[in-house]
C-alpha cells in the first residue's frame, strides 16, 4: 500500500497534473485518437492514477500507444492534462525497467523552437530505441 | 543636467504655466539638499540645484503647497522613486494631479554623504557622477570615490529607474529593477531566530528618541493629525516611556502605511539614530507580494491597494504559525 | 509576584457579534467548559479589530489574544471577515518579525453554530500560551501586575 | 461624571448557582461612577425590569449595567426598560456573566471573579458611552425594476398588486425577456407564450405599472428610500403614445436584411420592427444602425404608410430623473459564446446549434414555422445529437465554473419533444451528470429515457466534424460501455452554459451592490437573505443572482416583491444608530474608507472649514450616510487617524474593555 502511494505521487510530482480535479465527463478519452488501440483509456488513466492503481498501468501497453497529440490536455473542460499523467506513467514503467533511451547530448540539435521540449522527450524516449 | 532643467524651471515660470517650481537647494551644508519652492527666476538661477545629494523625495512638498492653495500651477521635478509617491498621493487625493506640472528627471541612485565621510573625504562641498565613480568636490580640491563605495544603500538595492507618471522627462527614463535585491536583509532577518529578531529590534527600536522625522518625512504619512498625537485617539504618547511605546509606535506606523508605503527609503535616511526603518516597511511589503501577489504603491493612481481588497481565497493568518523560524 | 506558581495567563478574544460570539454563547449553552481566564470582548465584526487593541491588551497585561469571526464567506457584513484575514495575517507577521512569540496570537474561524469549537479553541489556546509563558516581549513594564 | 447603576441577575441557579452574586453586586459597587448595585433573582422578569426602571429614577442613572445572560438574548428588554424610564437605550451595557461565565465554570471562586471583571469591563464600556438616536429617513413610495424578463414581470406585478407603484426599464424594445423565445417549458410542457403573455398585458394594462421600453438606467445615486435613477429612454425614431402596433410599417420597410435577434439571426427582419407579434409594449422601433432614412436621408417609407403619424426620424435619446425608495434588479441571462469551443465545430458547421436555436425551431413563430429542419438544408433531421455542460463546470480558463441548472432540464424537453413530434428521428444525450432536483424534475427526465427511448449516454463528445455528404461525424465515448463511439448525426444541440447579462457589471457598479467572480449578484446572507443585496434597498430578482429555472424565477420574483412591499409599506426607516461617523477636523479624505465600504455607505464632500486664522478653507472629507452604514467597522481599521469611529463600539470605548480585562 505505501509503495503503491508513493508510486502514485511520483507520477503526480513527475506530471504535475491535478487528477483530483477530475470530473469524470470522458472527454479525453471521447477525443483519443488512438483510443481503440488502447487497453486503459485517457480517462481510466486519471482515475486509476487517483485511486493510486498504477501497477496495471505499467505493465499495460496502452503507455505506448499514447501520441502524445495534447488533444485531452486541450479539451480537458477541468484542466487535468491526461497527456502528460500518461506520459508520466510512461516514464516510470522505462525507468522501473532500466531503459532510459535518452540520450541528453542528442537534445540540443533536434530543438527547434516550434518544438514543444515536452514533446521531445517524449519521442526521444519512446522512440529511441 | 542642472542647467536644463533650471532653463526649463524658468520658461515654464516665465511663460505662466506654473507659479511655483519645487525642487532642491542646498541647506545647512552644500551637500545637505533640501527640498524648496521657488518663485522667481532669481530664487532659481540662485539657488536650484540638482546633483547626486538630491536624494529627498519631494512628493510630499506638492500636497504641502497644494493646501496652502490649491488652484495655484506647481511645477515639480521627481525622481523615478519620487513619481511613486506622487501617483499614490493623487490616488489618495492629496495633490490634484491637473494643477501640477510634472517634469520626470531620470535617476541612476544617490549618493550617500556619510559614506563618503567615512572614506576620509573631507570638506565635501558638491559632487558629479562621472560613470562608475563620483567626482567630489571638497575646499581642498577634487577627490573621487567609487560608486559602488558611495552610493546610497536605497539606491544600491533600486526598485525601479522607471517614472511613472510625467508631463516631460529630462534625461533619461529608466525600467522596473528586476530582482533589486531589496528584501535580502529582510529575508536575513526572518532567517533568525526569534530570540535573535527581538534581540536585533530591541537594539534597534530603543534608540528611538521620537523625533517624529520618519514620521514627518513620509509621504504615506498624510494624516491631518497622528493618532500618537491626539488625546482623544486613547493611544497618545509624546515620547515613548517603556520599550513597549518604542514598539508600538514602529509598529502601528508601519501598519498604517502597509499596502500604501511606495517604499521611497525616506523614513530611514532622515533618522537621526539611523534605525533602519524601512526594514519594517519593505517586511509589509516583502509579506504582500508573497501573499497576495505582487504589488508595488504608486504603480498607478487607481488599484485598491491590498489592505483594502481580498480574494476569496486569500491565506490564512495561521500562515504565519506554519512557517520555519519560531 | 509570583515564583513557582502556576501560571495562568490572561486572555483576551475578540468576538464578531454575529458568529462567534454566538458561538461562545453555545458552548456555554451546551455547559462546555474552557478556562476562566478567557474573556471575550464582543465586537460587531472581525474587521473592527484594530491592530492597536492588539497591542494595547499586550501592555495592559494580556499573555495572549486570539480573535473569532465568521468563517470566510459567512460574514453578516459580507466581507468584512476577508480584511480582518489580510490585516491580522500581516500583523501577525510583523510580530513575529519583531521577534514576538508568533503562538501568542491566533485566528480563528467559528460559526454561531460551532459552540464545540469555541471551546475546543479555546482550551487548546490556553494550553499553548501557559506553554509559552507570561508574555514579556510585548508588555508595559508599568502595568506588570 | 456618569451615574452608574449595577443589576446582577441570579437567573434562577443558572448564574447564582455558581456565581456568588452578591460578592460581584459589592465588588462592583465599589467601581468608580457606580452609585448603585444590586442583585435579583430574575432581572428580564416584570418586577426586574421595574427595579432599573426604578433606580434609573431614583439615583438619576445615566449609565446601566446588566450583569445578566447574553446580550444577544436581553439586550433589547433592558434598553426598552431603560428607555421607559427616560434612559437613552443605548446607555445600557450587558456583561454576559451566563452564557460566558456561570455555565462554563464549576469553581465558584473563579466564576466569581470572572463575573466581576466582565461586569468591570461592561463598566469601563458605559463610562464612555453616549446617548445615541436613532435616525429617521422617508420612504419614497416607488419601486423601480431593471430587466423586464419573467423575473421583472413578476416583481412588478406583485409589487403593485400591494398597492405601490412600479416603473420597468427593460432595455429591448419589448418586455418578456428570454422566455419569450422559448417554445414549451419543462416539466409541464406548457406553451411559454400562453403563460407568459398574460403576465406582460397585465404589465401593460396595470395602472401603478409604468414600463421603459427600449431604455437603460444611465445613473443611480441616493440610498435605501431615497434613490434617485436617471433613465434614458433611447430614441426609437417612433412616438409610442402615437404607434397602434398595425404593423404596416414593418411590412412596407424596404430594409428587409436586417438578422433576427429574436430567432438568433436564423432569419431576417426588416429596419423597421417589432420583435414578435405579442410584444408589449407592441410598438414599432426602428434600428438605425439598419435604417436607410437615417443613415443617408432618403427613404421615408414607413412615415408615408403610418397612419398615425407615429414616425419620428429626429427622435433624441430622452433622459428621465425619477426617485425611488426599493430598486430591484432583474437583469437575467445569456448564454455564453460557444465558437471559442473549436471541438464542437459550432463555427464551421450550420447544423451545430445551441439550445436557444433548436428552441425557435421548434417554436410555431421561429424562422421554420416550428418545423424541426436542419439550418443548412432545410431537411428533416434523423439523428440529433444533445451535448451537455459546453462551458459549464469548466475550469475558468475553459469556460464557467459553476453548473449552468437548467440544461439538464430543457436538454431532456428537447430529446423528449423531438421524439414525440418526429419518432423516426434518433436522439442521443451526451451526459456528465443528469442533475434534476425539482419537484416532478427526475420523472420527467425518466420519461425520456423510458417512455420515449431518448439514448442517453455517460460520457462526453470529444470531436464534431463536419464531413462532406453534410453529416456530422460525432466522436464521443462511452464511460459505462467503456467504449469510444463514432455517430453521423445531422443535427448537434450544444447546452450552452449561462451567464450574467452584460449589463449587469456597469449596474452593479452604480448600484454600489457587490458582484461575485462570475458576474452574478451577490445576497446578503446567502441562505438567510437571499434575494436583498448587501446594498440597502436594492434586492434581487431571477437569474442575475445565479441560474435559475422559471419556477424558481418566479417565487424568486415574489420573494423580492415581498421585500420591497415591507419597505415601502413604510413612512420612515428606523436607522440602526450604531454606525460609523468621522470626524470632519481629521479626516484627510484619501477614500481608504470608501474602498473597504460593503454598502457604498461612505460618499466624500467638499466642505468649507473656518481655520484657526479665521480664513475658510475646503476640504475634502469622508461622509457616512446612517441610513446605509450597518456598522461593521471595517473603514474604522482602514482609517489610520482615527477619523473614523464607530457609534457603540467606539476605539476607546474597546480600549476601556480592555484595559479592565487585562488588569
Amino acid at each position: 500500500m505505501e509503495n503503491k502511494t508513493g508510486m502514485k505521487e511520483q507520477i503526480l510530482r513527475m506530471s504535475g497534473a491535478a487528477v483530483q480535479k477530475c470530473m469524470r465527463c470522458g472527454k479525453c478519452s471521447g477525443t483519443c485518437p488512438s483510443y481503440d488501440e488502447m487497453e486503459y483509456h485517457p480517462h481510466e488513466f486519471v482515475y486509476m492514477v487517483e485511486k493510486g492503481d498504477v501497477e496495471k498501468l505499467l505493465k499495460s501497453e496502452s503507455v505506448y500507444k499514447c501520441l502524445t497529440c495534447f488533444a485531452c490536455v486541450e479539451r480537458c473542460p477541468r484542466g487535468v492534462e491526461p497527456a502528460k499523467v500518461i506520459e508520466a506513467v510512461r516514464l516510470e514503467a522505462i525507468r522501473e525497467q532500466g531503459r532510459n533511451h535518452l540520450k541528453p547530448d542528442q537534445i540540443p540539435e533536434l530543438l527547434d523552437e516550434e518544438t514543444p521540449g515536452q514533446l521531445l522527450m517524449m519521442a526521444l524516449r519512446k522512440y529511441a530505441k | 543636467m542642472q542647467e536644463v532643467m533650471k532653463k526649463r524651471a524658468i520658461e515654464l515660470l516665465s511663460d505662466g504655466t506654473v507659479a511655483k517650481v519645487i525642487g532642491w537647494m542646498p541647506g545647512e551644508f552644500s551637500y545637505d539638499m533640501t527640498p524648496a519652492v521657488f518663485t522667481t527666476a532669481e530664487e532659481i538661477e540662485s539657488n536650484f540645484v540638482y546633483n547626486d545629494f538630491c536624494g529627498a523625495n519631494v512628493s510630499k512638498y506638492v500636497m504641502r503647497e497644494q493646501k496652502k492653495a490649491s488652484d495655484a500651477k506647481i511645477l515639480v521635478f521627481l525622481k523615478p522613486c519620487d513619481t511613486y509617491s506622487f501617483n499614490q498621493l493623487t490616488a489618495e487625493h492629496k495633490i490634484v494631479r491637473e494643477n501640477v506640472y510634472v517634469i520626470g528627471v531620470g535617476c541612476d541612485g544617490m549618493a550617500d554623504v556619510e559614506k563618503i565621510k567615512a572614506a576620509g573625504i573631507e570638506g565635501i562641498t558638491g559632487i558629479e557622477s562621472d560613470g562608475d565613480k563620483f567626482i567630489v568636490k571638497t575646499v581642498y580640491g577634487d577627490e573621487t570615490i567609487a560608486r559602488a563605495d558611495a552610493l546610497a544603500e536605497r539606491c544600491a538595492a533600486c526598485k525601479s529607474k522607471k517614472l511613472t507618471v510625467y508631463d516631460e522627462i529630462i534625461g533619461e527614463d529608466g525600467e522596473v529593477v528586476e530582482n533589486s535585491g531589496r528584501f535580502d536583509l529582510v529575508a536575513k532577518l526572518e532567517a533568525m531566530s526569534a530570540d535573535e529578531r527581538f534581540e536585533f529590534w530591541r537594539n534597534e527600536l530603543s534608540r528611538c528618541i521620537r523625533c517624529n522625522a520618519c514620521r514627518n518625512v513620509c509621504p504615506a504619512c498624510t494624516c491631518e493629525q497622528c493618532v500618537f498625537d491626539n488625546p482623544k485617539s486613547g493611544i497618545d504618547q509624546k515620547a515613548a516611556a517603556d520599550s513597549f511605546e518604542e514598539n508600538m509606535f514602529h509598529i502601528i506606523r508601519a501598519f498604517h502605511v502597509a499596502g500604501r508605503c511606495t517604499d521611497c527609503g525616506e523614513c530611514s535616511r532622515v533618522c537621526p539614530q539611523h534605525i533602519p526603518l524601512h526594514l519594517l516597511n519593505r517586511k509589509f511589503i516583502k509579506d504582500i507580494n508573497e501573499l497576495y501577489g505582487d504589488y508595488q504603491a504608486g504603480d498607478d493612481t487607481e488599484s485598491k491597494h491590498p489592505l483594502t481588497s481580498f480574494t476569496y481565497d486569500d491565506a490564512e493568518p495561521s500562515v504565519i504559525h506554519e512557517r520555519g523560524n519560531e | 509576584m509570583q515564583v513557582n506558581e502556576q501560571f495562568t495567563p490572561t486572555i483576551v478574544a475578540f468576538c464578531c457579534n454575529w458568529c462567534s460570539y454566538a458561538g461562545a454563547d453555545l458552548s456555554g449553552t451546551n455547559r462546555l467548559q474552557y478556562p476562566a481566564n478567557v474573556k471575550i470582548i464582543r465586537v460587531p465584526c472581525s474587521c473592527r479589530v484594530n491592530p492597536m487593541f492588539i497591542l494595547r491588551a499586550f501592555q495592559r497585561g494580556a499573555d495572549g489574544v486570539i480573535i473569532c469571526g465568521c468563517h470566510p464567506g459567512d460574514c453578516h457584513y459580507t466581507t468584512g471577515n476577508y480584511y480582518a484575514r489580510r490585516r491580522t495575517t500581516l500583523l501577525f507577521s510583523m510580530l513575529d518579525y519583531l521577534g514576538i512569540e508568533r503562538n501568542r496570537t491566533r485566528v480563528e474561524w467559528v460559526s454561531a453554530a460551532e459552540g464545540a469549537k469555541f471551546a475546543a479553541t479555546m482550551n487548546d489556546f490556553v494550553a499553548q500560551i501557559t506553554e509559552l509563558g507570561p508574555n514579556r516581549r510585548l508588555e508595559d513594564l508599568r502595568c506588570r501586575k | 461624571m456618569q451615574r452608574i447603576g449595577v443589576f446582577v441577575c441570579h437567573c434562577g441557579t443558572n448564574i447564582a448557582g455558581t456565581v456568588d452574586v452578591k460578592a460581584v453586586a459589592e465588588a462592583l459597587g465599589r467601581e468608580p461612577s457606580v452609585v448603585t448595585s444590586v442583585d435579583y433573582q430574575y432581572m428580564c422578569s416584570e418586577s426586574g425590569q421595574n427595579l432599573i426602571k426604578d433606580a434609573i429614577r431614583d439615583y438619576k442613572l445615566t449609565g446601566v449595567v446588566v450583569c445578566s445572560c447574553s446580550p444577544r438574548m436581553h439586550e433589547n428588554t433592558f434598553r426598552k426598560a431603560a428607555a421607559a424610564a427616560g434612559l437613552n437605550p443605548y446607555m445600557v451595557e450587558i456583561a454576559n456573566i451566563r452564557e460566558q461565565c456561570s455555565w462554563i465554570h464549576k469553581d465558584v471562586a473563579e466564576a466569581t471573579e470572572k463575573a466581576i471583571i466582565l461586569g468591570r469591563a461592561a463598566i469601563a464600556k458605559v463610562q464612555l458611552n453616549a446617548p445615541l438616536v436613532a435616525g429617521e429617513s422617508p420612504v419614497i413610495k416607488r419601486a423601480l425594476v431593471i430587466g423586464g424578463g419573467i423575473a421583472g414581470i413578476q416583481t412588478a406585478l406583485d409589487i403593485a398588486d400591494a398597492g405601490f407603484e412600479v416603473d420597468i426599464v427593460e432595455k429591448q424594445p419589448t418586455i418578456g425577456g428570454k422566455m419569450t423565445q422559448l417554445d414549451k417549458t419543462f416539466p409541464t410542457l406548457d406553451c411559454a407564450a400562453c403563460i407568459l403573455t398574460p403576465k406582460m398585458v397585465e404589465c401593460a394594462q396595470n395602472e401603478l405599472i409604468n414600463i421603459y421600453s427600449y431604455s437603460e438606467v444611465d445613473a443611480v445615486s441616493g440610498f435605501v428610500g431615497n434613490f434617485s435613477v436617471k433613465i434614458r429612454k433611447k430614441a426609437r425614431y417612433v412616438d409610442e403614445t402615437k404607434c397602434t402596433g398595425c404593423g404596416l410599417c414593418t411590412e412596407k420597410c424596404p430594409q428587409k436584411k436586417v438578422p433576427n435577434e429574436f430567432n438568433l439571426g436564423m432569419d431576417n427582419r426588416r429596419a423597421v420592427y417589432i420583435p414578435f407579434a405579442q410584444a408589449v409594449p407592441k410598438v414599432a422601433t426602428i434600428d438605425a444602425d439598419y435604417c436607410t432614412m437615417l443613415k443617408t436621408g432618403k427613404c421615408g417609407v414607413c412615415s408615408k404608410v403610418c397612419t398615425a403619424g407615429a414616425i419620428n426620424y429626429k427622435q433624441t435619446d430622452e433622459i428621465v430623473e425619477r426617485q425611488y425608495g426599493a430598486i430591484v434588479v432583474a437583469t437575467g441571462f445569456n448564454p455564453i459564446k460557444v465558437d471559442k469551443y473549436d471541438e464542437y465545430a459550432y463555427g464551421q458547421s450550420k447544423d451545430v446549434i445551441t439550445s436557444l436555436e433548436f428552441e425557435r425551431l421548434t417554436n410555431a413563430a421561429g424562422p421554420t414555422s416550428g418545423k424541426l429542419l436542419r439550418p443548412s438544408d432545410g431537411k428533416h433531421p434523423h439523428k440529433i445529437v444533445f451535448i451537455q455542460c459546453v462551458g459549464s463546470r469548466c475550469t475558468p480558463e475553459k469556460g464557467k465554473s459553476y453548473c449552468s441548472k437548467i440544461c439538464c432540464m430543457y436538454t431532456a424537453k428537447h430529446a423528449m419533444l423531438t421524439r414525440e413530434k418526429y419518432p423516426d428521428t434518433e436522439v442521443y444525450v451526451f451526459y456528465i451528470d443528469v442533475r434534476t432536483p425539482g419537484k416532478n424534475f427526475d420523472e420527467f427526465y425518466r420519461r425520456a429515457t423510458e417512455e420515449y427511448g431518448v439514448h442517453y449516454i455517460k460520457g462526453m463528445v470529444g470531436k464534431v466534424s463536419p464531413k462532406a455528404d453534410g453529416t456530422l461525424e460525432v466522436q464521443a465515448s462511452d464511460l459505462i460501455m467503456n467504449e469510444q463511439l463514432r455517430i453521423d448525426a445531422d443535427l448537434v444541440v450544444l447546452a450552452a452554459a449561462i451567464e450574467p447579462d452584460k449589463s449587469a457589471r456597469p449596474l452593479a457598479t452604480m448600484l454600489t451592490a457587490s458582484m461575485d467572480t462570475n458576474d452574478f449578484f451577490t445576497e446578503a446572507h446567502p441562505k438567510l437573505r437571499p434575494v436583498e443585496s448587501p446594498t440597502a434597498g436594492i434586492f434581487l430578482s431571477g437569474a442575475c443572482q445565479g441560474p435559475k429555472d422559471i419556477p424558481e424565477t418566479v417565487s424568486q420574483a415574489g420573494a423580492a416583491a415581498a421585500k420591497v412591499i415591507g419597505l415601502l409599506a413604510k413612512n420612515k426607516l428606523t436607522c440602526n444608530p450604531c454606525v460609523a461617523h468621522s470626524d470632519e477636523l481629521l479626516c484627510n479624505g484619501c477614500s481608504q474608507c470608501a474602498n473597504v465600504c460593503p454598502y457604498g455607505a461612505i460618499t466624500y464632500i467638499e466642505k468649507e472649514f473656518v481655520m484657526p486664522d479665521r480664513s475658510k478653507k475646503i476640504r475634502r472629507v469622508a461622509s457616512v450616510n446612517p441610513a446605509v452604514c450597518q456598522g461593521c467597522g471595517a473603514c474604522t481599521v482602514t482609517c489610520p487617524s482615527g477619523a473614523m469611529d464607530l457609534h457603540g463600539f467606539s476605539n476607546r470605548q474597546i480600549m476601556a474593555e480592555v484595559d479592565a480585562i487585562c488588569k
